[in-house]
């Protein structure tokens, strides 16, 4: 049954278009990350499923209903990001301990644990947290929710990098205990690459692509060799990025096919990339990236 | 065996492997039960789906075989099949390589049997 | 400006002046206490003030002085009422025995007897002459006083009586001297709503009334016009 | 796939109580203005007359003073929970703008009854201080023994009263939050019809034309069920947190 159906929705403000028009489907209990280049409309997505903001156009259904201001799609859902408040009179133990109010499957013990884990402070308020502590805090909460919709903005920035990794492992964990549908939108998507089970790719308010992680990774190839060949390679196909080596080899990015097969039995050097990298090269602009910058 | 994540393998290509390597050295004996996807996922600390994958080459190779419910098994002869196959796919497939690598340096079809001796000798 | 406005703005000065204070102090007042403190004084004083409010019902005050109900001071209106009557029409038999307060009588020499009234407010006092056709020189006279009340507030008590003199053939009667009371009351009523049951009664006005049986042959002079015919 | 299908009245109870949580620093902006109250409290209304030459004062010290104080309170009040910051807490949590705004208003009545019950007695805190310390013969007025069914409705009266200054704050803060001109422009339109007849001949309907405060509390509570009904509906179409 799909969590969540979008389709062609689009979402503006003012002039820009911050979504123009996005189609996907996720089926339940899967880990989706949700990747993008900053301003590519992650965190309106994100609003919008949590039913946080209306979209102007299109479809949206989130356990087959509009997540706008719905309550059993609030009740199920939990969006984690940094614009997260809570009120300054409560101490976070005291957050914590009014969470399971409203979340009926909240895992009070996990919360004090992985608390005690992080070494945040019971008697702190959440307004006075420092950039880092207040995202670990926010992860604790999300996690321990147990919504059957956890959708992450960004969660671990102003993480320091040990606990980013326990996030991540706390997170597998916890999804291997309790599965659920887990959205993680981040930017660097090399830490989180072994999490995912899928990639939802936005750029410039439209999906690129959203496959399974290994879809990805094969999805384009580079081929290096002197510059002659490699056009002879790889004329009318689609190409994502062209580098030139050193003068007469070129480095080329360009979409997964069978016509690469003969070129690698002509010595051409063809090698697979990591998925951060597969992203990054069909999300930019130019093809030549910054070294245009500097031509 | 930690997974290596940026290299240019896919995941579940290399939990394949690991667990291929673990019936050879009869870490698993015949009609055994191996680590479900689960247990692989947090071993490795990676996504189950990956894990799961992994599984399900080897049993597409008859190498293991699902129990409903119970989970993976290895197949009976699964060592012997996995040797085998070592030895004409993976071990062509480097051969091949060295061929190619061997033409580029111009190196003579004596000269590399020649190498092949001394390395045997060696080990 | 017409003076309806210049109420209204006079009458607004207080609530602008708490609006103020109430703004400044819900800036002011930063502290948020934790959760446990807050509980803890929500309920601390809630308690204290229930029980000062039990504690007030059950203290033994010092005397009070009661409030009479409309109905008493309807009572009190109407007797005065049937006093004045009664007296004008000299049935001198029934009247209230509780208003006399004094009885005299007096020998006067000469034919003329003059009334004189020390003070500012004369229309307190009234005097009913009754003829009696003796030729004595004896005068006798009567002091009745009737009920007062004011606000409902039982202070007949408090209030001294007019004293009557007799200087020579003149009967002088002097007011009290100035005297100031104020008295404390706290109402549970919130007068926002409670403009229904204001006080028809605010005031039970009685008079000193003096009773002269003058013989026929004497004359009265009264200048102030103190009798009342 | 296990959805906890929880029901609009459970959640507005959890966010009820979630709020009087986080809102119970108030209890102290409480207190200090209740004791100013007190303060301003003798001396509202005093008649004197004067018969026999002896002057009579008749000083009346009543809620009123205090009661002007909290109720000013209960509209800041009202005000500052349509605040931005304590309209994104609740969304931290779950919430639609529905079961905000009936969280809002039961929480306004809870905190409106607890104002009420303190404000009226307050005032037995001053007495106790007047009668120990003031030297004047003190009147005995009706106490609650003697009138308990009048003291109870003057209560429940001001308990609703505060209800509604507090909703007249809420929807107040709404309006400004919609667009900041709204806010002002309601001010206008109400200055106008004060000026015409109209607004004296709705006062009057509403506050002085009922034979007992019960009917005046209902007509009361009728109004703030309007004030806050338009209020969520005004909140409906603005964004619930962007």
């Amino acid at each position: 049954m799909n969590v969540v159906n979008c389709q062609k929705v689009s979402k503006g403000f003012q002039r820009t278009n911050a979504l123009e028009d996005i189609t996907f489907q996720l089926t339940d209990q899967k880990i989706t990350g949700l990747i993008g280049r900053n301003g590519a409309g992650k965190s309106t997505l994100l609003k919008i499923l949590a039913g946080l903001t209306k979209h102007k156009s299109g479809e949206v259904s989130v356990f087959s209903e509009n997540p706008y201001n719905n309550l059993m799609v609030s009740a199920n859902s939990i969006l984690v990001d940094d614009q997260m408040t809570f009120p300054d009179s409560l101490t976070l133990e005291e957050i914590l301990g009014s969470a399971p109010d409203f979340y009926k499957r909240w895992d009070a013990q996990l919360a004090s644990r992985l608390f005690q884990y992080f070494m945040l402070d019971f008697k702190q308020q959440h307004s006075k947290l420092s950039k880092g502590s207040k995202a670990t805090f926010n992860m604790i909460f999300g996690l321990s929710t147990r919504c059957e919709l956890t959708m992450f903005d960004e969660p671990t920035n102003g993480m320091d990098e040990a606990a980013r990794t326990d996030f991540y492992r706390a997170l597998l964990k916890d999804y291997i205990a309790h599965p659920r549908s887990i959205l993680i939108s981040s930017h660097h998507l090399t830490e989180i690459e072994h999490l995912l089970e899928d990639i939802l790719l936005i750029h410039q308010g439209k999906v690129v692509l959203h496959q399974s992680l290994d879809e990805v990774k094969e999805y384009v190839v580079a081929i290096q060799g002197p510059i002659i060949d490699v056009e002879r390679w790889t004329e009318g196909q689609e190409i994502f990025h062209s580098k030139n080596v050193d003068g007469q080899r070129l480095y080329v990015v360009v979409k997964n096919n069978s016509k690469l097969e003969r070129a690698r039995l002509e010595g051409a050097v063809i090698q697979t990339l990591p998925a951060s990298e597969v992203c990054m090269y069909m999300t930019s602009e130019t093809k030549g990236g910054i070294d245009d910058v500097f031509k | 065996m930690i997974i290596n994540t940026d290299s240019t393998k896919p995941i579940y290509v290399q939990i394949a492997e690991w667990l291929e390597n673990e019936i050879i050295a009869e870490c698993f004996m015949a009609d055994e039960k191996v680590y479900s996807q689960y247990q692989l996922a947090e071993l490795f600390n990676i996504n189950p789906a990956t894990a799961a994958k992994g599984l399900t080459i080897l049993v597409e190779e008859m190498t293991l075989y699902k129990k409903r419910g119970l989970g993976m098994f290895v197949a009976p002869e699964a060592k012997m099949m996995i040797l085998e196959k070592r030895r004409n796919e993976t071990l062509t497939k480097m051969v091949t390589d060295i061929v190619l690598e061997a033409k580029r340096l111009s190196v003579t079809k004596e000269e590399l049997i020649q190498l092949i001796h001394k390395c045997e000798e060696e080990i | 400006m017409s003076n309806t406005w210049m109420i209204v703005l006079i009458g607004l000065i207080p609530v602008v002046l708490a609006i103020l204070i109430v703004l400044y102090i819900t800036k002011k007042v930063k502290f948020k206490g934790s959760l446990r403190l807050n509980k803890l004084v929500i309920t601390f004083y809630f308690c204290i003030l229930i029980v000062f409010g039990v504690v007030y019902e059950i203290l033994p005050k010092e005397p009070m002085l009661e409030k009479m109900s409309e109905e008493k001071l309807q009572k009190f209106q109407s007797e005065n009422r049937i006093f004045e009557e009664k007296l004008l029409k000299q049935e001198e038999s029934i009247l209230n025995p509780k208003f006399l307060k004094e009885e005299w009588t007096h020998e006067i020499s000469g034919k003329t007897l003059s009334l004189g009234y020390i003070g500012n407010d004369s229309y307190s006092t009234k005097v009913v002459v009754e003829w009696v056709d003796s030729n004595a020189q004896k005068i006798e006279g009567k002091v009745y006083r009737s009920h007062i009340n004011v606000y409902g507030l039982k202070i007949e008590d408090k209030i001294p009586l007019h004293e009557v003199e007799w200087v020579g053939n003149e009967l002088v009667i002097h007011e009290p001297s100035e005297q100031e009371f104020t008295f404390e009351q706290f109402s549970n009523e919130l007068s926002l709503f409670q403009h229904t049951d204001t006080m028809e009664i605010r005031m039970v006005r009685g008079f000193t009334y003096i009773h002269l049986k003058v013989p026929k042959h004497m004359e009265i002079v009264d200048p102030l016009g103190l009798q009342m015919y | 796939m296990f959805l906890s299908n929880s029901s609009l009245m459970s959640v507005v109870l959890s966010q009820v109580r979630f709020k009087l949580n986080a809102y119970s620093g108030l209890v102290y902006s409480l207190i200090i203005l209740q004791l100013i109250g007190l303060l301003f409290s003798t001396g509202w209304s005093s008649s004197g007359t004067s018969i026999n030459n002896i002057s009579i004062n008749l000083n009346t010290s009543s809620i009123d003073s205090g009661f002007i104080f909290v109720s000013l309170l209960a509209i800041s009040v009202g005000n500052l929970i349509t605040t931005r910051a304590y309209r994104y807490d609740d969304f931290s949590f779950v919430a639609t703008r529905l079961s905000s705004n009936i969280a809002n208003s039961i929480v306004l009545l809870v905190f409106s009854c607890y104002v009420g019950i303190t404000t009226y007695f307050s005032v037995y805190l001053m007495r106790i201080f007047f009668t120990f310390y003031s030297n004047n013969v003190f009147v005995e007025g009706p106490t609650i023994l003697d009138d308990p069914m009048n003291s109870l409705l003057t209560v429940l009266a001001m308990i609703i009263f505060l209800w509604m200054f507090s909703s007249i704050g809420y929807i107040a803060g709404t309006l400004f939050q919609l667009h900041k001109l709204l806010f002002f422009g309601v001010i206008v339109i109400i200055v106008m019809l004060m000026m015409t007849g109209t607004w004296i001949r709705i006062s009057e309907t509403i506050f002085v034309e009922n034979s007992s405060l019960l009917i005046l509390t209902s007509k009361i509570i009728g109004i703030t069920l309007l004030i806050f009904a338009t209020s969520t509906a005004i909140s409906n179409c603005l964004g619930v947190r962007t």
